[in-house]
């Protein structure tokens, strides 16, 4: 039988996983958009965990609109992506620091 | 026998209006294309203000709970929802002229910013997690969208990516926040998350670990230190007709996300996140204050302006106190109020190939146009609190809240920080008054707009004589 | 008379209004002048009806006016003068209409706008004087600080934008301590109006943290050392009529805060740290007294001298309690904080105008450095006539208003301490020295140069405002009695607050 | 006498002065001085009358004009308070300055600043009028300071002259010290006698004499002595007194009817005039009395010296003047007050005589004062001779003459004076007797007698003055004879009454009235005593060393040189101030300004904290670096504070 602390705790670990992606991460800007979906799936794995274990449904309902504009979500920031590539030629992270001070 | 029951639209009807008229918007726009622009920018204006008559004409009416409990009217939502509707107005008409100079009027613009104020409607109006969520999405992507919309500007790109990595990260912990309250309490509405918690018997530290996520979400749409690294750079980059839009009607989303979350749904728990956002507040208002000095160009001085003002919005909401959250509200309102000017002030300062936004354009204004000089003094000197300006009560209304509680110390930083402060609102000042001109060209802007901007500036002034009737409002929405 | 008339109101807000009107017109209209003039002198005119209507009897607020403002927080537009406030709103009305009078020629540059500034800022200033509301007080007491900004800033001298930002950031840091502990005492009494303040029971530890509070925003703006750096700059770069309103009413503010505010709402701590203000006083008048005499500009010696001179106001507030202490005679202490209003008032008039003079030598010189001058007085006798009396009242001597206030302080300090009196009577040397030796250096001896010799002598309406100026001086210092008749009610009236405990 | 008589007397002057002065051009200068001379005209023949009537009638007055102020129970008021002593003085003051009136008409005749100088000089009479008709200290200031600023007027009358107006800076400065300590004297006297009235003070005395003062920790002081001292202090400055006289040698710079009548006759007394009037507070401390009785006796007999090595005909007179001052302040602190103010009178008479006769001279010689440059004028210039004569013999006290009077019973007083310092001052005022006679009649044989030492070939002999310049002359010369007879009534009568107040236990001239038998008696008395064999050993000194050998000076001064210096350099005080007191002040004043304002306060604190803020600005914008990852980074960190402080 499977705790729900095994639940939160794997959660946990993908969370600082995608959290440590980000800022680790110097090269690919693609590896980011990763991170962040790997980040909204750590948060769905919570709230089923949650849902299944107090026995509320309305947790999952969550994870679907969850799904669904994580989807949208990745697709303006693959189109920021092109514009981006456009105008740099690259997609380099290390290199996106014109506006700074 | 299944009974069906439906819930009550009528109190959701602006929002439905709003969305009714985006999608006619997105569909003159799919067909009509470029050559329609201008019926788009007519029809969205026409949306945002028969939306503004909807909400004035329900103040009053009976609001309350609905779709089951998801989403609420009271006179909270109201206030904030018509504010946002008229300001974006404003925006739009702001806009406009700019956009056409760079070839930049679209309809995408549009449509995005009706969308966009949907969801802060939606945020506004959010009784639930995932209402409020969608809301913020919602209002978020779009953001993202309109700050990518100068494809061929790197920097207007690269703020972008910026912003949407951030957002999407923020968005990614106030869920995280999220799930954890639901763990703890069993439930997404804040109304029972607030039953529940009144009703004691749950774990702080877990219920005080996910406040923690839902801070951060908070503190990075609002711009607080340290979550507001994406607010300058946004700021700058971003095209300045989408700063505008940016600056303004979203903090009052973002203050409206607090209330609810903090204030609806998590009231009982006010000692945790107190310290909290004492943390970020101290911390917005000298940050945003002694960068905003080093500043050379205008939009990247008002970004940081803008950090140590959500500062003080944050101030009122921490003290806990009834008049503290009127007191936010009052600052969030007039601070977009202000920044709707300043920044339409660039926006007419701007021409063809030409943007305003470094401080030495400004150099000798009042030599040039004397009227314009004086509206943005007006501006300025109410962004630096000092009377007879809106400014100041903003700020003398938070503050006190929070030396009625005794917070004396967080107080003082507070006033001394808006002392540095003024310091680079005079600088503005004395560049438009001291300094003698460098280039002699007068404005190209359209008539209404000079008209609504010297309107929104003596707003400014007028709200500072008799700053009564707003704050009485504000007051009453919270008691 | 009708005492229902809001003749406060009216003195306050026609010359905001009419400032507005003026502004409005457009600049280099022709009108802006004798408009400006016009509004002005209604204004005094008005004032002067606060005077005759003026009930000696009372301490109580006289002229009241009350209405709501901001009802969400229970802050009212209330106003209300008595001894203390009434003579310089007077004095308030008058400046302003010197002000506009000596800048009828000079100013050639953005003419309604500068004297748009000064109608607004004489409106805002005897609002000041006359509110009751603590936070209507601090609403006029910063809006005061935008026209004085724009004034230095726009017709100031070259090192002006230095000078303007100083003194701006100079005084908002001061009052932003002032807004705390308004904030604070609402926070104690529930109510914003400064008679409940002055009503309020302190701990000490309140009052002392009040005391300080207050302090610091009105010792900005009074101003004492080591607060003073300010007004050296902001005079020098000012215009003449900036540092004519600037000597002679805004730092009177700073006198008038002390006596509103500090004394009365924490009379406790005010004893306690008298020792800090009293010793701040007598530095002011020995330091500065020496500066000013090392001064080789003749504003910045001005300016150095008026804060020398508040260093009186100041010490006769403060030396009260010790008079208490000693109670050689009970009518020491009324006699010190009767000096210091007297002071303030005198100086207001006599600050005004050495700052006038040395206006008319700018105006004809462009220069303020006392060397270039030199045997002024062969060609402009009538100016140097001017001078030489002014500068003698400014080094106090009896006859002139000059002398009443220093006289009044000195006697009563004495009664506090011997040193006290020792210390501040060095002012007859050191203020003689100075003001004489500059008198020496730019009126007298031969012609210095060239341009001294082609120095034309004061015209008419020079003339007029400075007979003026030495008539009320001459007057106040013949027969004091009348001005200070005014302020007795009120002096016992505060005497009597601070002399009992709120502990 | 009622209060418009006292008016009339005060205000006539002020009326003649405003004429003069305000509409000096309007008037022209005829009217200018006619207004100026009624006025004061006016006052001299009320002020006789009112002498009549307090000296004859016995009638006294003292009454408020107006309230000045009023201050909780303190009512400081102005008014006039009229005896013996104060009708003496306004008959002496108004007489002498309508001589100088009378003369100024002839000596300034061809200056530009005619209006302004009858104006000045008028206004100076009212001044004066003022500080000696005051019946408070308040008044009694007023009239202190006005004095002092017409002063201050005229010894810089000529403004283009770069002494004149040095030294008018200096003597109003010098002043100012002494007032400084005059008004810490009020002050006291206000606290302890709780009023400014002089009756009521007088009548506080006793009880104020039994007050004492701590000043400094452990050491009590005589509040009576304190205050007496810091009165005197002011008494110093204007009666230039040791260290305080500096001031008045240089006054010289001023027109010469000034020297007569400001800074020999009238203004410089005020001091001793003050003191008098002040006795029932000085008898209270014999610290004091005897701290005015040295001071004094210092001044007598130092700048006697000083008037030896003199070249200049008015700064001999001034040097004179210091001394005679000396020996009326010697007679204050002896107590003797009488003798003192006595001798205030007869010198105001014979010192304006003096100094309106060099008047005539120098206009003689045009504008030449170097006496050196003179000599054998007694041909062309008798009456100026003869009155000079009689001043001289009056000054050095040749029996008969005003000034033996009143000087003899000055040294007699000194003679019987108890106090400590009596003995030193003795020796002073009977060894200044040989000084004086020495200098004044060096100068007398120097200017009149020997060989002709002006250039001729100018053209133009010198020649007697016109009416104008000698009538006064002659007027001044009278009392210079007479006035001494009045001794029997003034010094040893009690023609001053209650004004004067003397305790028995230092009533010197009662002591010496007993051996007083009549002025014949006195004059008799007088030719077997030593002073007078010292001033004829001085007459005959001054005769012998510039008549018989003139070149004998010159040897001596070889000899002496040291001597010669130091006197030259006038003990060194004008060294010392200038060096010292100006220098210092005006260092110290750039040290407080460069270090203190400029350095500390503007450039470290506030400066100072603008560029650090500057600073910390320009380096935390870094933070902004613009890399994504240190953006996340920063939300981490965020994310780890709240973590780590606020989960409970």
């Amino acid at each position: 039988m499977i705790a729900l602390s095994d639940f939160l705790i794997l959660g946990a670990l993908l969370f600082s996983l995608s959290v440590a992606g980000i800022f680790i991460n110097r090269k690919n800007i693609i590896i980011l958009l990763m991170c962040i979906e790997l980040m909204l799936l750590a948060v769905n794995l919570n709230f089923i965990a949650f849902s299944h274990y107090s026995g509320d449904i309305s947790g999952q309902i969550f994870v679907f609109f969850i799904l669904t504009v994580a989807a949208a979500e990745a697709a303006i920031g693959l189109a920021i992506l092109v514009v981006l590539f456009r105008n740099l030629h690259t997609i380099n992270v290390a290199e996106l620091n014109k506006l700074k001070g | 026998m299944m009974t069906f029951q439906v819930s009550n639209m009528s109190l959701a009807l602006p929002e439905m209006f709003m969305l009714a008229m985006a999608c006619i918007v997105l569909m003159v726009v799919a067909f009509l294309g470029k050559k329609g622009t201008d019926l788009v920018y007519r029809l969205s204006q026409l949306t945002l203000i028969i939306t503004a008559i909807i909400i004035y004409r329900s103040i009053g009416e009976i609001g309350g709970l609905t779709f089951d409990g998801t989403y609420i009217k009271d006179a909270f939502s109201d206030v904030l929802k018509l504010a946002i509707c008229l300001i974006n107005v404003v925006v739009l008409l702001y806009s406009t002229a700019y956009l056409k100079a760079r070839n930049l009027f679209k309809g995408e613009y549009y449509v995005l910013a009706l969308f966009s104020t949907l969801g802060m409607m939606v945020m506004v109006s959010a009784y639930h997690f995932l209402t409020l969520y969608l809301g913020l999405e919602l209002m978020s992507l779009c953001l993202y969208a309109m700050v990518a919309m100068h494809r061929d500007s790197s920097v207007a790109t690269e703020a972008a990516m910026k912003y949407f990595i951030l957002g999407a990260i923020a968005s990614g912990m106030l869920l995280y926040g999220m799930s954890i309250i639901y763990g703890v309490t069993g439930t997404l509405s804040i109304a029972s998350v607030a039953n529940v918690i009144q009703a004691g018997g749950i774990d702080n530290t877990v219920l005080s670990f996910g406040l923690v996520f839902l801070i951060i979400g908070i503190g990075f749409k609002l711009g607080a230190v340290p979550f507001h690294m994406w607010l300058p750079d946004v700021y700058h980059g971003a095209p300045t007709a989408v700063t505008l839009f940016i600056a303004t009607a979203p903090k009052i989303a973002a203050f409206a996300m607090a209330i609810r979350l903090l204030v609806d749904g998590l009231a009982d728990v006010h000692q945790y996140w107190q310290d909290m956002l004492i943390m970020l507040s101290i911390l917005s208002i000298i940050l945003g204050n002694i960068i905003a000095i080093a500043q050379t160009n205008l939009k990247r001085m008002l970004a940081y302006s803008t950090i140590s003002h959500v500062g003080f919005i944050l101030l009122g909401i921490l003290s806990g106190s009834a008049e503290g959250y009127a007191g936010s509200m009052f600052y969030a309102l007039t601070y977009a109020l202000m920044s709707l000017g300043a920044f339409g002030m660039i926006l007419l300062m701007s021409r063809q190939g030409f943007e305003a936004e470094n401080i030495e354009d400004y150099k000798g204004l009042s030599e040039r146009n004397p009227w314009y000089a004086l509206m943005m003094l007006i501006l300025m000197f109410s962004m630096a609190g000092i009377p007879p300006l809106v400014g100041f009560y903003a700020k003398l209304a938070v503050i006190k809240s929070i030396v009625d509680v005794d917070l004396l110390s967080v107080a003082i930083v507070a006033v001394l920080m808006s002392v540095i402060g003024a310091y680079y609102y005079l600088r503005m000042i004395k560049v438009m008054y001291f300094d003698q001109p460098t280039q002699q060209t007068d404005l190209q802007s359209p008539t209404e707009m000079r008209v609504v901007i010297s309107a929104n500036a003596l707003a400014v002034l007028a709200l500072g004589i008799f700053p009564g009737s707003l704050m009485a409002i504000c007051i009453s929405v919270f008691s | 008379m009708l005492t229902n008339f809001p003749l406060l109101s009216l003195v306050i807000w026609l010359p905001i209004i009419g400032g507005i009107g003026v502004l409005l017109n457009g600049d280099n209209n022709p009108w802006a002048r004798p408009l400006s003039l016009l509004i002005a002198v209604i204004t005094l005119v008005a004032s002067l009806g606060l005077y005759t209507g003026f009930d000696t009897a009372t301490y109580q607020m006289q002229f009241v006016e009350h209405a709501s403002w901001i009802a969400a927080y229970n802050i009212n537009y209330s106003l209300g003068i008595d001894g203390f406030s009434m003579p310089l709103i007077i004095l308030t009305a008058f400046s302003t209409v010197i002000v506009v009078v000596a800048g009828w020629e000079v100013i050639q540059h953005r003419v309604s706008q500068y004297m748009a500034a000064f109608l607004i800022m004489e409106g805002l200033m005897i609002a000041v004087f006359s509110s009751l509301d603590a936070i209507l007080f601090y609403v006029f007491f910063e809006a005061m600080l935008i026209p004085l900004f724009l004034v230095i800033g726009i017709w100031g001298g070259p090192n002006r934008v230095y000078a303007t930002i100083k003194f701006f950031l100079y005084t908002f840091f001061g009052s932003v301590f002032l807004l705390l502990a308004l904030l604070y005492l609402h926070h104690v009494t529930d109510s914003f109006s400064i008679l409940d303040y002055q009503q309020a029971a302190l701990s000490m530890q309140q009052q002392t943290w009040l005391f300080l509070a207050f302090l610091i925003a009105f010792a900005v703006k009074v101003p004492m050392w080591p607060v003073h750096t300010w007004l050296p700059d902001a005079h020098v770069e000012a215009p003449t009529g900036g540092s004519v309103i600037l000597a002679a009413i805004t730092l009177k503010i700073g006198g008038y805060g002390l006596i509103r505010f500090a004394l009365p709402i924490a009379p406790d701590a005010s004893m306690a740290l008298d020792w800090l203000v009293i010793g701040l006083s007598l530095i002011a008048v020995v330091y500065i007294g020496f500066v000013a005499l090392a001064q080789s500009d003749l504003k910045k010696l001005i300016a150095y001298s008026s804060i020398a001179h508040m260093g009186f106001v100041t010490l006769g507030l403060f030396i009260v309690f010790r008079i208490f202490a000693n109670s050689a005679t009970g009518s020491g202490a009324v006699l010190a904080v009767e000096g210091a209003m007297i002071q303030m008032i005198s100086h207001g008039f006599i600050a005004a105008a050495m700052f006038l003079c040395v206006g008319v030598l700018y105006d004809r010189m462009h220069t303020r450095e006392i060397s270039a001058y030199g045997g002024v007085i062969n060609t402009m006798p009538k100016f140097a006539g001017f001078a030489v009396f002014f500068a003698m009242a400014n080094a106090g001597l009896p006859g002139t208003s000059g002398f009443v206030g220093e006289f009044m302080v000195i006697l009563a300090a004495f009664q506090a301490n011997f040193w006290f009196a020792f210390l501040a009577a060095t002012t007859l040397i050191l203020g003689a020295a100075y003001t004489l030796w500059m008198i020496k250096r730019v009126i007298f001896g031969e012609v210095a140069n060239d341009n001294v010799a082609q120095l034309t002598d004061i015209n008419r309406r020079e003339f007029l405002m400075l007979a003026s100026l030495a008539a009320i001086v001459l007057i106040m210092g013949l027969w004091p009695a009348p001005i200070i008749d005014v302020m007795h009610s009120s002096v016992e009236h505060l005497l009597t607050q601070i002399s009992q405990s709120k502990i | 006498m009622n209060q418009t008589l006292l008016l009339t007397i005060a205000l006539a002057p002020l009326l003649g002065s405003i004429i003069a002065g305000l509409f000096g051009q309007q008037v022209g200068k005829t009217w200018s001085h006619r207004a100026a001379t009624y006025g004061v005209g006016i006052a001299f023949v009320l002020s006789v009358w009112v002498l009549k009537l307090v000296a004859i009638d016995g009638e006294t007055y003292n009454q408020q004009i107006y309230q000045w102020l009023q201050a909780g129970s303190l009512s400081l008021e102005v008014g006039f308070m009229v005896d013996a002593l104060t009708a003496m003085m306004m008959v002496v003051v108004t007489f002498v300055s309508l001589m100088v009136h009378i003369y100024t008409i002839g000596y300034m005749h061809d200056d530009d600043g005619y209006a302004r100088f009858f104006s000045y000089i008028s206004l100076f009479t009212f001044s004066m009028l003022m500080l000696v008709m005051a019946n408070n200290f308040m008044q009694l200031f007023f009239g202190w300071e006005a004095v002092g600023l017409v002063s201050y007027l005229l010894i810089g009358f000529w403004y283009k002259k770069p002494t004149a107006i040095y030294a008018n800076l200096k003597a109003f400065l010098v002043n100012r010290v002494g007032d400084f300590g005059f008004l810490l004297g009020i002050a006291g006297v206000l606290m302890y006698a709780g009023s400014l009235d002089y009756i009521e003070v007088f009548a506080q005395a006793p009880a104020m004499s039994e007050k004492t003062i701590t000043l400094f920790a452990g050491h009590e002081w005589s509040v009576m002595s304190l205050i007496c001292i810091l009165l005197f202090i002011g008494a110093m400055g204007k009666s230039a007194q040791v260290p305080l006289h500096v001031w008045l040698p240089d006054s010289m710079e001023g027109p010469t009817p000034i020297s007569a009548l400001i800074h020999a006759a009238t203004m410089v007394t005020a001091g001793i005039f003050m003191v008098t009037r002040m006795s029932p507070l000085f008898e209270f401390s014999e610290t004091a009395l005897s701290f005015v009785l040295v001071i004094g006796a210092i001044t007598a007999l130092f700048m006697g010296f000083l008037g030896l090595i003199q070249n200049d005909i008015k700064r001999v007179i001034a040097y004179s003047t210091l001394s005679q001052l000396g020996y009326m302040t010697v007679a204050l602190g002896a107590s003797a007050y009488a003798a003192g103010v006595f001798h205030l009178m007869t010198h105001a008479f014979f010192k304006a005589l003096l100094f309106l006769g060099a008047g005539s001279v120098i206009i003689a010689m045009h504008h030449q004062q170097d006496i050196r440059k003179m000599g054998g004028l007694k041909k062309y210039m008798p009456i100026t001779y003869w009155t000079a004569l009689i001043g001289s013999l009056a000054l050095i006290g040749f029996p008969g003459l005003a000034g033996f009077f009143s000087k003899d019973s000055i040294i007699e007083a000194v003679h019987a004076s108890q106090i400590a310092g009596s003995g030193f001052a003795y020796f002073a005022v009977v060894s200044g007797v040989f000084i004086t006679a020495l200098y004044s009649f060096r100068l007398f044989f120097l200017v009149f007698h020997g060989k002709e030492r002006f250039d001729t070939h100018s053209g133009h002999l010198p020649h007697e003055s016109p009416a104008v310049v000698t009538v006064p002359l002659i007027l001044l010369a009278i009392p210079s004879v007479i006035s001494g007879y009045l001794i029997s009534s003034m010094v040893f009568g009690d023609f001053f009454g209650n004004a004067i107040v003397v305790h028995a236990n230092h009533d010197v001239l009662a002591h010496h009235a007993e051996s007083y038998h009549g002025v014949m008696g006195f004059i008799l008395h007088g030719l077997t005593a030593l002073p007078f064999w010292l001033a004829m050993a001085g007459v005959a000194t001054a005769y012998y060393l510039y008549i018989l050998r003139p070149e004998l000076p010159g040897k001596l001064q070889q000899r002496f040189n040291w001597l010669y210096r130091v006197l030259d350099n006038k003990y060194g005080f004008d060294d010392f101030n200038q060096k010292v007191f100006a220098g210092g002040s005006l260092m110290i004043g750039r040290l407080f300004w460069t270090v203190g304002d400029q350095k500390l306060i503007d450039g470290a604190l506030v400066n100072g904290t603008a560029k650090t803020i500057g600073w910390v600005s320009k380096v935390i914008r870094h933070v902004q670096s613009g890399y994504l990852y240190h953006y996340a980074f920063a939300m981490i960190v965020g994310l780890w504070l709240l973590l780590t402080y606020f989960v409970v």
